[in-house]
């Protein structure tokens, strides 16, 4: 292990970024957005430098980490803030840096008639610090710390128009839901702690294996639920599409690059949890096929453009998170499936957000159409894109979706069968939907009302967007040639069980894939190519889409479930607590007064009556004397 | 003769007495009331003084009958004016207390 | 150097200066409590700082005879934990003063009046948490809820007498449960070598287990009306909706710790038996007071009793932390005592400008305030988060603390206790919404944001919760010995992971 | 009982024999001090209490105590009540209607269950020896006797005795003296009100009580000319008694009607 005293700037630049530019108030708005933009790309350089040093030295060695400073120490309780840059988070923290600088960049004119900019501006340096945070800890606690950091920063950034008071509960809806999976987080910490005495990373991996597998089992499915929070998961994912009303830039950097994936580094991070808790790990993979078909399904009702590339992104996550169920052989391609997801989705996000841009921050997919004439450039990265999330090949996706169906069928048994089929059927929706999308955009006949004057974004948006663009088209081949990013990756992730039994040959998973793909893009094809499409979202549709429509009920659900009874319990416990607590305690003040009172009817003023009382009293003391002394 | 008895015509006296403390009206039998119970109280005392064979009881009884004397001085006195602002010698017209 | 007396002495000199100055010269006594309790809060940094950290025994021992023939002395010293609450107060005080500068106006008498009894409390808050005689400590225990009483029954508002009241009996009704118990422990100290009240000393007493148990109780019920624990919190509420918000900082920020504090000090030292057998009961109360206080915060409309019911949720968390008897929960809730006084203060004091601009103190009446005053409602945000327990700002540790140290003895409560930090995002977010969040309410729109008064004072708790939620280790090091010691001597270790079993 | 029955047989001494006559009268006179309607008969069978009680101590061997009793209480004690209820009104008998409501059944199951327990309790009392009997204490006689106690043992309570006495008799005075708040008019002043005051009805003197009224009695108004009457004619002491017979019934117009009616 190599120490180094410069893993603490990756932090510290974004996050005296935001420091300053929120302390420093009005005075810096007007350079605010390129001191967050060149803090970020400082982080960017300072990770591309640390990159270079780690190929430099040999495998072993190629972890770094940097103790801070002591942060609680109390009995068996030891947790240093400490960094630790390893093979995995040397992948983030490029990915956060990286799209987070290009984010930057394009916010800059995004945002350019905001009059809040610099505030944004901080948020997204605050989120970038947080998020860095998240990956670079060296202990589950000081991932806690990130883990709510990119809370807070995605709370804040949701609810940036928090004028609007659905925008102020959306924002409020994913910091809870998230706490729900933040509180997964605290008991795999509680778990960890209490059954090996220590909470760090290196300390869990070293114990993992003595402790009792009903331990790490509850210590797998908790972690679960954390990521299932933060990734937007089943059954927490409700909170994603809602996510969507913060600005575009952010949908493109915390809500589909890098804060949802946090779930899916979280069990990469935690494989030797996860490799020895054969229960955790299966319910990992359900809950990521149940969520890749969820996603998928939501997806191709949504009209909302954001909307729809948000349900995407939990299908695809759903994706990841499938692959890192499926144990040591699925890690690497989640993590590439997440790189290439991160390049992909951000630029169509950005692509959606140009798109908007142009037309009056309108969503509404039907009030689009023949777009590609008046922005080309977008036209073609959202292409790219495109082409990458279907998994053409060679773009990216093609590289890192295939593996993760290919392992799905490769997981063996009923098992196999069964998760390779929901990944190919997933493969043909999302075929389907992100057509419908291209379509209704992009080609077509223009519904638009005539105020919207569809134009191409000045070039400060569009350079990131092909920067991305070149990533999706590219990023696959890359990582994958030569299994470099496995390779890469490999020293940290448990591979001994290493069973290479084939159920299918590679190449037959592609073409079943792709034939797949061919189908989804087909049905959208026949569906809104070949028809017209109506502005207004038609009413008379089948009972599934209007369901798909209203997000499979998950709303419905959480309400019925939980929301209406809390709120009932409440009523109820606010009420009680008035009568009946209170209530008891001013029954006794009620009691001393009312005996009081009829007390009083004792002395009406007249001396005879109180020669009686004082008679009864003699009387009671004689008979106390009667009864005592026998 | 049992002296006991004696005390058993006290406890009668003065229960009657306490009695007529409560029900009658007239101040001024409301007093003597009293005084029969203070007296009943002396006849206890004079007949625990021949019990005991020392003459402590009587002294007793004597400074009773002297504190029974001030009290119906100033009671009396008490009686007349309140009499004479009310013209009243009713203890139920004298119901100050509770006002 | 006699630190704790003077540390007593110098607010009551200052009280005495204020009550000599002429009565209509309002400014002149604001100045001179501000320069006094600057005074102190600099004494108790000074003091502070000579405190040996590693010695669990009593430091700053001070004893003068009293009433000899009761043989109670005036005596005072402190530990660890007692020093940290001593400092937390003295560091609040000049912020109460700073930020209520106008507080006072309105009020049933005279500014002058108001500041004497501020600096009045001030000496009771530090003798109280100095005490270690037991008759000293019921004395100032009982004493402090003067001051308090006309502070809120003089200068609150709405229903401010019949909350005064309420506050009053339901403290004197705990305080001679207390009584009772420190007589009778008074009784028992005679028949086993002398009648005292020194802690020490009474803390070696041969007692049946029943006497133990109901001597227990005694104390117990009065710290649990203190803290507040469920049920006997009702007071709260009512008491902190009324009393101006400096009052209110007091009141819950130190004043309520007075319960937990006692509770370390005096039940556990005094009753180990009795507190062993009444833990499990303690125990559910608290993660009852954590769960239902959480749910009346969320269904609460006015903001004061919103902060005064997380107050209940949060002393929850304390009194698990302190029964839990595990170092990191014991730590851990000393270290809440602490950061809860700062975070409660801010939200008090931010909520305190917010009702003194906006005229109501009815969550719903407020709207929009980001975009009117946004430093208020960053304040009042960064408030929130430390409430909510967000890693980074100070309640995080704490909070994580005596979860953790809970869960390696009675996961099932530290379980569903930490269902109480879903229930904090959302009692903290929903005000934050409805109150700094949507569209500015009509009437709110030329609201002034903080004047530079404010923000001087409501600059130093922010630092102070943002600094000990990254770097608490000063504070923990002073604590964890004296925590330690705390549960060595119930007979206590923490309990070994289980990997070590194998 | 029994054993009572047998002792008063058995043992006829003088001494019980005057007990069992005279014990039975003073509980009856005091039931009866309770029952009559009159003070004043009240204040005699109290008298008659007292002097039995006298007669009870001398039997017991209290010669003093005796004496002191029929001197101080029954002469003088008995007689500042006789005057005090002159002063108030010898007439005004007590209504033995019970005017607070529930307060008799009260007193009364207090008195019985008062009695009763007092009568108990000295039943189960045991002396647990003979009376021991005054002759040793009296050998120098019991007047002697009970001056050699109060001078010595006794002799402080004794002065504050006398003290106590002093400020009664001191505190009665006060409380009885009435003392004037007006200047007391003079002769003259009293005949300028008289004829320069409201009227001159007040001019000429008060005509006599019963002048032109149906009766001359002193409780009946006389009647003015216009046949109304007229209350200031009787003396006001009579009035303040409520002796005073009420002066509407004499008035000649109800007198009219009542002969109407008759008709």
């Amino acid at each position: 292990m190599t120490t180094s005293s410069s893993l603490v700037y990756l932090i510290a630049l974004p996050l005296a970024g935001a420091v300053l530019l929120l302390l420093g108030g009005r005075r810096t708005d007007k350079w605010g957005h390129l001191l967050g933009t060149a803090m970020s790309a400082s982080s960017f350089g300072v990770g591309l430098y640390q990159l270079m040093l780690m190929l430099d030295r040999p495998t072993e060695q190629r972890p770094v980490s940097q103790k801070l400073f002591e942060w609680i120490n109390v009995g068996e309780f030891k947790v240093d803030a400490g960094l630790l840059l390893d093979q995995l988070s040397i992948c983030f923290v490029l990915l956060i840096t990286g799209v987070g600088t290009l984010i930057h960049i394009y916010s800059i004119s995004y945002m350019s008639h905001d009059k809040d900019r610099r505030r944004f501006f901080a948020y997204l340096n605050l989120f970038i610090a947080a998020m860095l945070l998240l990956v670079l800890g060296d202990s589950y606690l000081n991932l806690y710390v990130g883990w709510e950091g990119v809370g807070l920063a995605s709370y804040l950034l949701i609810g940036f128009w928090n004028q609007k008071p659905a925008y102020a509960t959306a924002s409020k809806k994913a910091f809870v839901m998230n706490r729900i999976g933040d509180m997964g987080l605290s008991f795999a910490i509680m778990i960890a702690f209490a059954t090996m005495g220590t909470v760090s990373f290196a300390g869990v991996q070293e114990h993992a294996h003595h402790a009792s597998e009903a331990a790490l089992t509850g210590m797998g499915i908790m972690l679960l639920v954390a990521a299932a929070g933060k990734s937007a998961q089943f059954p927490l994912q409700a909170w994603l599409g809602d996510a969507m009303a913060g600005p575009t830039p952010v949908s493109a950097l915390i809500h589909a690059a890098t804060m949802v994936t946090a779930g899916v580094y979280l069990i990469t991070r935690s494989n030797f949890v996860f490799d020895a808790a054969p229960t955790a790990q299966l319910l990992v993979v359900i809950v990521g096929a149940i969520t890749l078909m969820f996603g998928a399904l939501i997806g191709t009702a949504k009209d909302d453009i954001k909307k729809a590339l948000a349900a995407s992104t939990m299908s695809q996550i759903g994706y990841m998170i499938l692959a890192a169920g499926l144990g040591p052989v699925g890690y690497a391609f989640a993590i590439m499936h997440l790189l290439t997801h991160g390049f992909f989705k951000a630029g169509m996000f950005l692509g959606a957000g140009s798109v908007m841009h142009g037309m009056n921050d309108e969503v509404n997919m039907r009030k689009y159409g023949a777009l590609r004439k008046f922005m080309p450039i977008t036209f073609v990265t959202f292409g790219l894109g495109y082409l990458a999330i279907l998994g053409v090949p060679p773009f990216a996706g093609f590289y890192s979706k295939d593996m993760i169906i290919e392992t799905a069928f490769n997981a063996g048994g009923a098992k196999g069968i069964i998760l390779g089929v929901t990944t190919l059927i997933g493969a043909a929706i999302t075929a389907f939907y992100m057509t419908r999308v291209m379509i209704l955009t992009f080609t077509g006949t223009k519904r638009w009302d005539d105020n919207a004057h569809p134009h191409e974004s000045p070039w400060l948006m569009w350079l990131p967007m092909a920067v991305l663009a070149i990533g999706s088209v590219s990023s696959g081949y890359l990582l994958s040639s030569g299994g470099a990013l496995e390779n890469w990756l490999h020293p940290l992730f448990d591979h001994h069980a290493e069973h290479e039994h084939h159920l299918l040959e590679p190449i037959v998973v592609s073409a079943m894939a792709l034939t797949m793909v061919a189908i989804g893009v087909a049905i959208a094809f026949s569906k809104y190519a070949r028809q017209e499409v109506s502005s207004v979202a038609p009413e008379n549709v089948s009972i599934f889409t209007k369901i798909a429509r209203q997000d499979l009920m998950q709303d419905r659900f959480n309400e019925a479930v939980f929301m209406r009874p809390g709120q009932a319990l409440t009523t109820t416990l606010v009420a009680a607590d008035e009568v009946v607590i209170d209530g008891a305690v001013r029954g006794v003040g009620q009691a001393a007064m009312s005996s009081g009172s009829a007390l009083r009817g004792l002395q009406n003023g007249y001396v005879r009556s109180y020669a009686a009382l004082i008679l009864v009293g003699a009387i009671a003391l004689i008979g106390a004397i009667w009864v005592v002394v026998q | 003769m049992n002296a006991a008895n004696y005390l058993y015509i006290s406890a009668l006296l003065f229960t009657i007495g306490a009695v007529g403390v409560v029900v009658r009206r007239n101040a001024i039998v409301v007093f003597m009331c009293i005084e029969l119970m203070l007296n009943a109280a002396n006849l206890s005392f004079v007949t625990f003084s021949r019990i005991n064979g020392n003459l402590d009881g009587q002294v007793m009884a004597f400074f009773t009958m002297v504190v029974a004397a001030c009290e119906v001085v100033v009671g009396l006195a008490i009686i007349v004016t309140i009499y004479r602002s009310r013209r009243s010698a009713s203890v139920d017209d004298a119901s100050l207390l509770k006002r | 150097m006699k630190w704790l007396s003077l540390l007593m002495l110098l607010p009551l000199a200052g009280a005495a200066i204020i009550a000599a100055l002429p009565k209509n010269n309002e400014k002149a006594a604001k100045q001179a409590a501000l320069a006094t309790t600057l005074v102190v809060m600099a004494a108790t940094i000074a003091m502070a700082v000579g405190f040996q950290r590693d010695n669990v025994d009593l430091q700053f021992v001070e004893n003068y005879a009293w009433i000899p023939s009761f043989g109670i002395n005036f005596a005072l010293g402190v530990d660890a934990i007692a020093l940290v609450l001593i400092l937390m107060s003295t560091i609040l005080a000049p912020v109460v003063v700073l930020a209520g500068w106008n507080e006072a106006h309105g009020g049933r008498w005279s500014v002058k009046t108001f500041y004497v009894l501020i600096l009045v409390l001030e000496t009771m808050m530090i003798g109280v948490f100095a005490a270690t005689d037991l008759f000293l400590f019921y004395v100032i225990f009982e004493a402090m809820l003067i001051p308090v009483y006309f502070l809120i029954g003089g200068y609150g508002s709405g229903e401010r007498s019949a909350a005064a009241v309420k506050f009053l009996l339901y403290s004197l009704f705990g305080g001679l449960l207390m009584l009772a118990s420190i007589i009778a422990l008074y009784v028992m100290s005679g028949a086993q070598g002398g009648h005292t009240f020194d802690l020490d000393k009474l803390s070696q007493l041969q007692m049946s287990s029943t006497t133990q148990n109901l001597l227990f109780l005694g104390f117990f019920i009065a710290f649990a009306i203190k803290a507040p624990v469920w049920p006997f919190h009702t007071w709260l509420p009512d008491a902190a909706k009324s009393a101006t918000p400096g009052t209110s900082v007091l009141l819950l920020g130190v004043l309520d710790k007075v319960g937990t504090f006692g509770m370390i000090r005096y039940c556990l030292t005094l009753f180990p038996e009795a507190s062993k057998t009444f833990t499990p009961l303690i125990m559910i109360l608290a993660v009852i007071s954590i769960v239902y206080g959480a749910f009346l915060a969320i269904g609460a409309k006015d903001i004061k009793r919103l902060i005064a019911y997380t107050s209940i949720s949060h002393f929850g968390f304390i009194t698990m932390g302190i029964f839990a008897m595990t170092s990191q929960a014991q730590s851990g809730a000393t270290l809440y005592m602490f950061n809860h006084g700062f975070s409660t203060a801010a939200l008090f004091l931010v909520a305190g400008w917010m009702i003194a601009r906006r005229g109501s103190s009815t969550i719903s009446e407020f709207g929009g305030l980001q975009r009117v005053t946004p430093v208020m409602a960053w304040s009042f945000f960064i408030a929130g988060m430390s409430s909510l327990a967000l890693p980074g700002l100070s309640s995080f540790v704490s909070e994580f603390l005596v979860l953790v140290g809970t869960f390696t003895r009675y996961p099932v409560h530290a379980i569903i206790a930490t269902f109480g930090i879903v229930l904090a995002a959302l009692y903290i977010l929903i005000p934050v919404q409805k109150a700094l969040h949507g569209p500015t309410t009509v009437g709110n729109e030329n609201l002034k944001d903080l004047n530079l008064r404010e923000k001087v004072a409501i600059a130093p708790v922010i630092a102070v919760i943002v600094v000990l939620g990254f770097y608490p280790s000063p504070l923990l090091n002073v604590i964890n010995p004296a925590a330690k010691h705390v549960i060595s001597q119930m007979g206590f270790t923490d309990p070994v992971p289980s990997i070590g079993d194998k | 009982m029994m054993q009572l029955a047998l002792e008063v047989g058995q043992t006829a001494q003088p001494e019980a024999i005057m007990f069992w006559i005279l014990g039975p009268m003073a509980v009856v006179a005091a039931l009866g001090m309770l029952l009559v309607k009159k003070a004043v008969h009240s204040a005699i069978l109290m008298a008659f209490v007292m002097v039995i009680l006298a007669i009870f101590y001398i039997a017991q061997d209290a010669v003093f105590l005796g004496i002191v009793q029929v001197v101080v209480y029954t002469g003088a004690v008995m007689m500042l009540f006789l005057f005090i209820l002159m002063l108030v009104g010898v007439d005004s008998s007590d209504s033995l209607t019970e005017t607070i409501a529930g307060l008799r059944p009260i007193a009364i199951t207090a008195a019985v269950g008062f009695g009763g327990l007092m009568v108990s309790l000295l039943g189960r009392a045991t002396l647990g020896r003979q009376a021991t009997g005054l002759s040793a204490a009296n050998a120098d006689g019991n007047v002697q006797g009970i001056a050699k106690e109060l001078f010595s043992t006794y002799v402080f309570p004794f002065e504050v005795v006398s003290a106590l006495l002093i400020t009664a008799a001191m505190g009665a005075m006060v409380l009885a003296h009435h003392q004037r708040t007006t200047v007391r008019p003079t002769q003259r002043q009293l005949s300028i009100n008289r004829f320069r005051g409201e009227t001159l009805a007040s001019a000429a003197g008060l005509p006599g009580p019963g002048v032109y009224a149906r009766h001359n009695a002193v409780d009946v108004p006389a009647l003015l000319p216009d046949g109304t009457p007229a209350p200031t004619s009787v003396n006001a002491s009579l009035e303040a008694r409520g002796d005073m017979l009420d002066y509407k019934s004499f008035d000649l117009s109800e007198v009219n009607t009542q002969i109407v009616e008759e008709k």
